[in-house]
C-alpha cells in the first residue's frame, strides 16, 4: 500500500544533507512550513541554499535557520518582508550570500526544474543590472534574457489538505509557491493540516497531484 | 496651486480604468485606487501571490490569515475571483495578460524607463519582487508618483539616475501637479493642477514637457 | 457589467481572417470544440494554420474544415486518431501542410506562447529527424533542442461550466489541451455546457481563470 | 521452445513493476500490462491525457466518454485518480517524474536506441503523439515487443534501421523469447524461454548477446 503519511517531522526531514538547496514555500509567512523548517534546523544540516520569496519572518521557520547560521546563501525575490531582522543581522554581518532574482523568474526557473527545461528566454529584467553577466538573444526583434532551471534537493512545503497518495489541496493565497516548489525538488515534504481517506479529495480539484510529493505530516 | 493630495491621485488614475480591465496594483500608493474605481464599474483586480478579483481589505472579525495581498495585507476576494499558483500569476504578468499594471515609480525618464525597485542605499539589502516582471511584461504601464521629491528634485528625468526596472515600459504618469503621457514624441502633458502653467511645471520636471493642444486642468474632488 | 456569454455561435467566432492561426483543442473527439470548429467553417475563413493534437475525427468540426479546404496547414502530434479518413484524403491529395511536433513539445510551445517565454530547450526529440534543422544546445553535458512559443490569433475550447467572467472548469479527460490553448492565443471562444451565476464556481477549484477567456457560447 | 503469447509477454513485464511506481503504458501490448499486477500492488498509471490513477476499462453501463486513455479507448480512475491539463501531463513526462515508460517498439539498438515512431511507409502520414516525450523523459524506460518481425527479421538490433524515437533510452527489453538488459556492456540475456540456448536466441538477434551468470527460465502462467 502506498502511504506517503510519515509520523512526525524529523521523519518528515529526515535524510537532508549539509549543502542541500532547500525550497522553502510561502509568500511572507502564508503557506510558509514553518514547523518542517523547524524541524529542518533540529537537524543540524548547515550549509544551506535556499530558495523563498522572502528570507524568513520573525525567527521561527527560515529566519530561525538563517538566524542559526544554517544558510549560507539564499536565492530569493524580496529579502525584507513583514519583521525581516534574523535574515537583516546576517547580511549586514556579511554572513549571508544573497542573489536577487525577479519574482515571476524565480518561480518559471523552479518550473523549469520540474519540467525538464534546460533553458528559457524571457525579457523579464532585460535592460537592468539583474541581467548583468546573463545571455542574451534577440528573438523576432525583442531581446530577451537566457534564464536557467533550479532544482531543489529537498522542498518544504504546506498545504491544506492531502491523502496517503501525497494528493494536496492548499487554502486561498496560501497556495502561492507551494505546487511549483513541490514539482520542483527532488525530495518534497509538506505539511498538512489534515489527512483525508483516499478518494476523499475530487479529483478535479487536486492542485497537486501526488506523484510530485514524497512524505506528508500532519501539523 | 493646488497639488493633488495621495488620495486625489489614486482617484485620478482610477477614473482611467475601463471597464473589464485586469489590473495589477504596485504596493503603497497604487494600492488606494482600488477604492476609487467609479461604483457599477467593474474592474478585476489581479495579484502576483495568486489572486484574481481581489476586493477590498476584509471587515472587522472577517480577516482570513491565509488572504493577503501583494503587499502582504488582509484582503479578500468578490464573487468570480479565484485562487491559482504563484507560476500562473507571474505567466499571466509576463505573458501579456494582465491589461494594465499601476506601479509606484523613484524616477520615471522621457523614453519611459522606470527605475522602481532600488536606491542602492547600502544600508538595506536590495529585494525587487514582482516589480520587473510587472514592469516588462503587463500590457500597459502606467506610474502614480509625486512630482518631485521632498526636496524638490525632479521624478520625471531625463534618464533615470537609480537602476532601471525596465527600460521603455511607462506610457503615462499621474503626479500630485500632472497627468504625462510618454510618447514618442517626448513627454506630453495632458493635465495640470489649477495655478501651473507650462513654464512652472518646467521647472519642477527634468524631462523635456510638451503641452498638448487640448490640455485639461487636473482636478479631483476633496477625499 | 463584465459579460463574456455571447448569445450564439457565430457571435464567439466573429472576426476571424482568412490566414488565421488556430489552436484546437480536444485529444481526438474528447474535448474537441465541434459545433465552433463547425462556426468556424461557415464564417468562410480559409487559409488557416490549425494546431491540434490530432488531425479531426469523423467528418464534423476540424476534420470538416480539413475536408472543405480551409486549413493550409496543420501543425499536430498524431494526425491519425480514430477515424481521420478527411485529413488522410487531404494529405494524399497534397492539399494540406503536415508539421509533427512531440505532443509535450506541442503543448510546452503553447504554454511558452502563452508565458511570454521567447524559446526553450527539452531534450525530446534530439538526436531524432523532429530536430533536424533546429538548433541545439549542450546544457550541463546534455543536449538540448531549441524550440519556439506558438500563439493562435484565435482558441477554439471546450468546457463544463462557466461564469460570465469566463472562469471554466472541466470535465474528467476533457480537460486535456483546452487549459493550455485557452491562454495561448489572442481571442479565446469557449462552447460550454452550462453557464452559472458568478461566484457559483468555487474558487480553489476553478481551472482556467476568465483572463483567458473572451467569449463564452452555451452549446 | 515455448514462446510467450502476448497476454505473457505483458504479464512477465507486470512482475518487475514494484508497488507505488508511476508507470506510463504505451499503446497496444504495453496496455495490457496493468492487468497483471500482482493482486495487492499499488501502482499509480498515468495517462498522457491527464489522468494519474487510471483504473480497467468501464464495465458496461458504467462508460463515460469523456473519460479515455492515450489509445482514445474508455477507461476509469481508481480511488486517489486526478485529473489534469495536458501541460502538466507532459511536465511529469518531461520532468523524470514518470518512473517507468513501458513502451512498443519496431527495434532496439544495443546501445539503446529506440526506434518506434514510424517506418517511413509513405501510404501514411507519419504521426508521433507522445512517444519522444516519454522516451526522452521517463525516468526508464523498457519495451514489450515481439523478438522478430512475423517474416523472421530481428528486432534487437546493433543499430535500428528506422527513425529513433530517442538514441540510448532503453534499460529492459521484454520480448516473447527473452528478458534482455541493456548495459553498457552490451545486451545481457537475463531469461529465456525453455528450449533456447544463447547460440538459438543470438541466430534471431543481430545485436551481440550476453548471458547473465545469474540468468533464468523465462516462464509465465497460462493466460
Amino acid at each position: 500500500m502506498i502511504n506517503k503519511v510519515v509520523d512526525n517531522l524529523a521523519e518528515a526531514v529526515a535524510g537532508v544533507t549539509d549543502g542541500a538547496t532547500v525550497l522553502c514555500s510561502g509568500f511572507g509567512a502564508v503557506g510558509e512550513p514553518v514547523e518542517l523548517l523547524n524541524a529542518l534546523l533540529e537537524t543540524g544540516a548547515r550549509d544551506l541554499v535556499c530558495v523563498s520569496n522572502n528570507a524568513g519572518t520573525g525567527d521561527e521557520g527560515l529566519a530561525g535557520l538563517i538566524a542559526a547560521g544554517r544558510v549560507r546563501k539564499i536565492i530569493c525575490s524580496f529579502p525584507r518582508t513583514t519583521d525581516p531582522h534574523c535574515f537583516e543581522a546576517a547580511y549586514k554581518a556579511g554572513k549571508i550570500e544573497l542573489e536577487i532574482v525577479p519574482q515571476g523568474t524565480l518561480s518559471e526557473r523552479m518550473r523549469a526544474g520540474a519540467a525538464g527545461v534546460g533553458g528559457f528566454y524571457v525579457k523579464t529584467a532585460v535592460g537592468t543590472k539583474l541581467a548583468h553577466g546573463k545571455e542574451m538573444r534577440e528573438i523576432d526583434g525583442e531581446l530577451y534574457v537566457l534564464e536557467k532551471p533550479i532544482k531543489g534537493d529537498l522542498a518544504l512545503c504546506r498545504a491544506d489538505r492531502a491523502d496517503r497518495w501525497g494528493n494536496l489541496t492548499y487554502r486561498k493565497s496560501a497556495r502561492n509557491f507551494n505546487p511549483v516548489m513541490a514539482m520542483a525538488a527532488t525530495l518534497t515534504a509538506v505539511q498538512v493540516r489534515e489527512v483525508v481517506r483516499l478518494g476523499t479529495l475530487d479529483p478535479e480539484c487536486v492542485v497537486t497531484p501526488g506523484i510530485f510529493v514524497d512524505r506528508v505530516v500532519v501539523v | 496651486m493646488k497639488p493633488l493630495s495621495r488620495r486625489q491621485m489614486a482617484w485620478r488614475a482610477a477614473q482611467d480604468i475601463a471597464e473589464g480591465t485586469y489590473v495589477n496594483l504596485g504596493i503603497g500608493l497604487p494600492t488606494m485606487v482600488s477604492d476609487y474605481i467609479p461604483s457599477g464599474r467593474e474592474i478585476v483586480f489581479h495579484s502576483e501571490n495568486g489572486i484574481l478579483g481581489m476586493g477590498p481589505a476584509p471587515k472587522p472579525g472577517e480577516e482570513d490569515k491565509d488572504l493577503i495581498n501583494a503587499g502582504k495585507g488582509l484582503t479578500t476576494i468578490v464573487p468570480g475571483g479565484v485562487f491559482f499558483h504563484h507560476n500562473d500569476a507571474f505567466l499571466m504578468i509576463r505573458g501579456g495578460h494582465v491589461d494594465l499594471a499601476l506601479l509606484g515609480a523613484f524616477e520615471v525618464a522621457e523614453n519611459g524607463d522606470l527605475a522602481n525597485w532600488t536606491t542602492e542605499d547600502p544600508d538595506f539589502p536590495p529585494g525587487v519582487g514582482g516589480a520587473m516582471d510587472l514592469a516588462a511584461g503587463a500590457r500597459e504601464v502606467r506610474v502614480l508618483v509625486e512630482h518631485t521629491t521632498k526636496d524638490g528634485r525632479p521624478r520625471i528625468r531625463k534618464r533615470c539616475g537609480y537602476p532601471l526596472t525596465a527600460p521603455h515600459c511607462v506610457k503615462r504618469v499621474y503626479t500630485n501637479l500632472a497627468v504625462l503621457d510618454i510618447t514618442p514624441e517626448g513627454v506630453v502633458v495632458r493635465e495640470m493642477v489649477e495655478g501651473l502653467d507650462l513654464g512652472n511645471l518646467q521647472e519642477r520636471t527634468e524631462a523635456r514637457l510638451r503641452l498638448a493642444n487640448d490640455w485639461k486642468r487636473l482636478e479631483a474632488p476633496s477625499l
